[in-house]
């Protein structure tokens, strides 16, 4: 991918991460995340997007699957009771376990895929995709100066934590309002750091002559669109829509659990 | 040529900076400082990422808000795998940035006050608006109930840090 | 006089591959002031963050008072050994320069008498006793800089580490903050100064210590440190202008350091 | 020299918006081709705000209230104390073709542009490191080169040095007396390190609660030690010790003015003492 049309990528990315939200079975899921992890294992893994990944995603797929497992009242029940109060059926079914575990593993796909696409794009590739596809180049580029300030505030936040240690504040000790008020301390210096650098970097883009809406700025070395890639992103649609068609709007529908959900 | 003017505060290209600013700050909080709570809906993630919104609407008032809201935690949820959530949290936590900083900006008398209104607001923002999406995402009505504590909980710990701090953190930018 | 701080083999990487700190040995005295010089990336802040068990060696021992760095927590450390950051603006968030100030000693769970007697004399310290009430974001660098210092003099601590307390200052506001220093020095405290002003060096340290590439170059009196030129060269620093003069005009070794003491040396060869 | 300047301050007042007085009072100066101008002044004395001034930045990006006028012959580049803070791009290529993205250049004359400017700051083999990974005084040097990248007339930094280590900082007033030398850049520096602007700049002022005091070619300007001493200005150890060895007659008052670095006081000296020598 690194030689390819920066929306190419985006494109790409974004059908892929459409694919998992076709399917409810995890049984189709899980074909789809092990093809999509041996497509990224051919990219290259990033090892800290590894660590990201089983963070952020493995925990949203857990808690994805116990949130729904007992809210499923198709299928033959396992177990069954009732919310007290106001009576509403919680029950664990067939159907029930086969979407909790389904909902799991969309959330491990596209957390899979959003993840690797944000890791290894730099700001300016996605700025050069999205301009690409037509988003206007002030937000564009509001999305690689973020991208660009996360570094910054992450190194500010370590600085101003260790400051904070070295004046005998722990911050993993205390109970959680104790705890919520020493990230109150962190805000103050972090934000009169970070305002002091928003003048500068305004400046430094103003005086190289960045506006707004600016008609004339063109991407150094942007790629042009291949004819495979086109290709490849026109039989992409197809294949999506025929799936689409397939799985959702066909009567035998494949990899459906419970028609007329998401 | 000889000229005596005043000029604006904020150009288009700073404001474009401190939104971003807050965009990556809401975004780094939602990501790295959370507390994880075994409660149901939201994944039980308490995240800090309300904080820089109601900063952002509080101080800069509801464009930066709405923005910071907007951007900061679609991005997140985008990035994160709860994609299905993005649009839908673009639209609501951009709504709840720009109604805080709204009534911050209009609603005049003792200021707590009026940023703990604004706080309520959002509030009942974020609840109504994740609950019915909610409803649409999960297929039932009483599943998304299991999120509001969650959704209650990091907004009232986002208020409970801001709210004593806004008016200092005002006379700090001003000054810079 | 007793060692407070006692460095052996110490080795430190951020990262798996990159090796920071490489072998660093080195003891520190009670009372010396002692600067540590060295080109940007050369390890300045990372060994001065061992010396208060911020960071913990990935090899080696640190001992503070004779204990290891890895059995006590940075608070209990911060106690003896105070750090104080190069971005004064990093640390500061109280809404009053005394509760600033106070922050570290409420930490130490002093009573409240002892409390109000440290932020009291560490203010005096720094001269800032009638500024106790200011919001110190408002203040100038400076007087940012002095409230960073008397935040950790507040603690009490035995060995003061200031990690270019100058930078950025102008020259009244870099007088002043080493005229303070000084003062803290002759009151007792050991004091560890990271700078990169050979001036300053000459001036107020009374041992040096060159750091390259994790590595501890040269260490010792700053006469004996400015005259090895290829210690220097490789380091990523220079000699003060007085002693490259001295050099320059052929003048008899040792060179003086200083104005003052190359006027005396002039002066005394009677030309 | 003295020709059309390319640029010139007229009767400059700029109050900041949230400032308590004004940050520049009455301000009139010129700049000619090839000038190297060094600024110095106390803390707060309005360094930073008469070079955003100078460079347009001011009041276009600030809120305040401006009298007078800036008029300039060419673009100005303008680089900041930070080098971290002011880097735009990922890394050192995306940096430099910033600005002539913005100008909408062509490829081809990027490519050239950019190969000249490595080639100018000595860091050719480094286009596509990150601008982070950089030593300090490599950092400054891209930022330099980010700042010429779209060719400006003048060049204006805000304490350069300030961060960097002795070496770094060698190596960023030897780029610029490189500037200086080959493509008779214009260059405006402010700074603390008085000893380096007195070694480098051809002319100097200082300025004090927003107000030039002095604006003298370098040589009569550290003559004037009470004026520097009654502003707070480190007047350089050299020339400390010049006028020490004067008044104790171990020199005589040089007719070119005072030695302006460490070499110079040198050769003073040793004539000197080859004088007393031959004499006695
Ligand atoms: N938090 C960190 N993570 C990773 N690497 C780091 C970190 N802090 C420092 N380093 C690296 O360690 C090396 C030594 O850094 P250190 O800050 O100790 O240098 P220094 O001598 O204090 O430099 P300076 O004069 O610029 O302050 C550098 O190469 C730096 O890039
Ligand atoms: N953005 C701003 N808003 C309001 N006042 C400002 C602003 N920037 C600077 N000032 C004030 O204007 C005056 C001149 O400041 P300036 O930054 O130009 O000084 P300087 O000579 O560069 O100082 P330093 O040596 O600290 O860099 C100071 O009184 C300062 O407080
Ligand atoms: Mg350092
Ligand atoms: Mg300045």
């Amino acid at each position: 991918m690194k030689n390819a049309h920066p929306s190419y990528t985006l494109l790409v990315f974004v059908l892929l991460g459409l694919l998992p939200f076709l399917f409810q079975d995890p049984r189709a899921l899980i074909v789809l995340l092990a093809i999509n992890i041996a497509l990224i294992a051919k990219l290259g893994w990033e090892r800290s997007m590894i660590k990201a990944y089983i963070l952020v995603g493995g925990i949203g797929s857990c808690f994805a699957v116990i949130t729904w497992l007992p809210f499923t009242n198709v299928g033959t029940p396992y177990w069954s009771s009732t919310i007290p109060l106001i009576h509403y059926p919680v029950q664990i079914t067939d159907v029930g376990v086969l979407w909790a575990l389904g909902m799991g593993l969309r959330l491990a796909n596209v957390a899979l895929l959003s993840m690797y696409y944000v890791f290894t794009t730099s700001p300016r590739e996605i700025a050069m995709g999205l301009r690409g596809i037509g988003v206007p180049f002030s937000i564009s580029y509001l999305l690689s100066l973020i991208f660009r300030f996360i570094p910054l505030v992450k190194n500010d936040l370590a600085i101003i934590r260790e400051a904070q240690m070295v004046r005998g504040m722990s911050t993993s000790e205390g109970n959680v309002p104790e705890r919520i008020r020493k990230y109150s301390y962190l805000l103050v210096p972090l934000i009169f750091n970070s305002l002091k650098r928003v003048q500068l970097i305004a400046n430094a883009l103003d005086a190289k002559g960045f506006r707004m809406r600016n008609s004339q700025h063109r991407f150094y070395r942007s790629k042009r669109w291949k004819k495979a890639e086109v290709f490849t992103l026109v039989a992409g649609v197809c294949i999506v829509s025929a799936l689409f068609y397939i799985a959702r709007l066909h009567p035998d529908h494949i990899g459906v659990l419970i028609p007329g959900r998401i | 040529m000889d000229s005596t003017f005043s000029s604006r505060k904020a150009t288009k290209t700073k404001t474009l900076v401190i939104n971003a600013l807050f965009i990556a700050f809401t975004l780094a909080a939602t990501m790295f400082i959370n507390l994880r709570l075994p409660i149901m809906g939201n994944g039980g993630l308490i995240h800090l990422g309300n904080v820089p919104l109601l900063i952002a609407a509080f101080v800069y008032g509801r464009k930066t808000g709405a923005i910071a809201g907007a951007f900061g935690m679609g991005l997140f949820d985008l990035i994160s795998g709860w994609t299905a959530w993005a649009p839908f949290t673009f639209v609501i936590v951009g709504a709840m940035g720009y109604v805080a900083g709204l009534i911050a900006e209009k609603v005049p008398g003792n200021r707590v006050f009026v940023y703990a209104l604004a706080v309520a607001a959002a509030l009942v923002i974020k609840i109504v608006g994740y609950y019915f999406v909610e409803v649409i995402l999960y297929g039932n009505w009483i599943q998304p109930f299991g999120s509001i504590p969650g959704n209650v909980l990091q907004v009232v710990v986002a208020a409970v840090i801001v709210i004593p701090l806004v008016g200092r953190l005002k006379k700090i930018v001003g000054q810079g | 006089m007793s060692v407070v701080i006692e460095l052996n083999d110490v080795w430190y990487s951020y990262e798996k591959e990159k090796l920071v700190l490489q072998g660093v040995s080195l003891q520190l005295k009670q009372g010396e002031f002692v600067a540590i010089i060295g080109g940007n990336g050369s390890g300045k802040t990372t060994l001065a963050k061992h010396c208060n068990g911020l960071y913990k060696p990935t090899q080696g021992t640190v001992k503070v008072n004779g204990l290891d760095t890895k059995t006590m927590s940075v608070a209990q450390l911060s106690r003896i050994v105070a750090y104080c950051y190069q971005n004064p603006d990093h640390q500061i968030f109280h809404s009053t320069i005394k509760a600033e100030v106070a922050f570290g000693p409420k930490n130490m769970g002093w009573p409240p008498e002892k409390i109000e007697q440290a932020v009291a004399e560490a203010l005096a310290a720094v001269g800032l006793s009638d500024k106790g009430d200011e919001e110190p974001h408002f203040s100038s660098k400076g007087t940012r800089q002095k409230i960073a210092v008397a935040s950790i003099l507040a603690m009490k601590p035995q060995v003061i580490v200031l990690d270019e307390p100058t930078t950025g200052l102008d020259y009244r506001g870099m007088q002043e903050m080493m005229e303070l220093v000084r003062h803290l020095h002759a009151e007792g405290h050991t004091i560890i100064v990271i700078t990169h002003d050979m001036r300053l060096v000459a001036e107020y340290a009374q041992r040096v210590i060159v750091m390259h590439k994790g590595k501890l170059l040269c260490d010792g009196d700053p006469v004996h440190v400015f005259s090895q030129t290829q210690v220097l060269a490789a380091a990523q620093v220079e000699a003060p202008a007085i002693y490259r003069f001295g050099k320059a005009a052929g003048i008899d070794d040792p060179i003086p350091l200083t104005l003052t003491a190359m006027k005396k040396q002039v002066l005394g060869e009677g030309i | 020299m003295k020709t059309e300047p390319l640029l010139r301050v007229n009767g400059v007042y700029w109050h900041y918006e949230e400032g308590a007085q004004s940050a520049l009072a009455d301000i009139h100066l010129a700049l000619y081709p090839g000038e190297v101008v060094g600024v110095v002044g106390p803390a707060a004395a309005g360094k930073t705000t008469l070079l955003l001034t100078m460079s347009g930045l001011i009041p276009a990006n600030y809120g305040g209230h401006f009298v007078g006028s800036v008029e300039s012959n060419g673009e100005q580049g303008i680089v900041f104390q930070d080098p971290e803070t002011q880097f735009i791009g990922l890394t050192v290529e995306e940096e430099l073709a910033f600005s002539l993205e913005n100008a909408g250049w062509s490829d081809e004359r990027i490519e050239k542009r950019m190969a000249e400017v490595l080639d100018l700051i000595g860091l050719n083999s480094f286009a596509n490191r990150s601008p982070l990974e950089l030593s300090g005084g490599e950092k400054q040097r891209v930022a330099i080169a980010s700042a010429l990248s779209h060719s400006p007339q003048v060049l204006i930094l805000d304490e350069p040095t300030s961060e960097l280590d002795p070496v770094g900082a060698r190596e960023v007033f030897s780029l610029l007396s490189r500037l200086k030398r080959e493509k008779e850049m214009t260059i405006v520096v402010s700074s603390h390190a008085t000893e380096e602007l007195a070694a480098f700049c051809d002319r100097m002022i200082l300025i004090a609660e927003g107000k030039i005091v002095l604006d003298q070619p370098t040589r009569q300007f550290f003559d004037q030690v009470d004026v520097l001493d009654e502003h707070g200005i480190l007047v350089p150890d050299v020339i400390r010790l010049y006028h020490m060895l004067c008044q104790q007659g171990v020199l005589s008052a040089s007719t070119a003015g005072v030695p302006l670095t460490v070499e110079e006081l040198a050769l003073y000296y040793k004539e000197a003492r080859l004088v007393r020598e031959g004499s006695l």
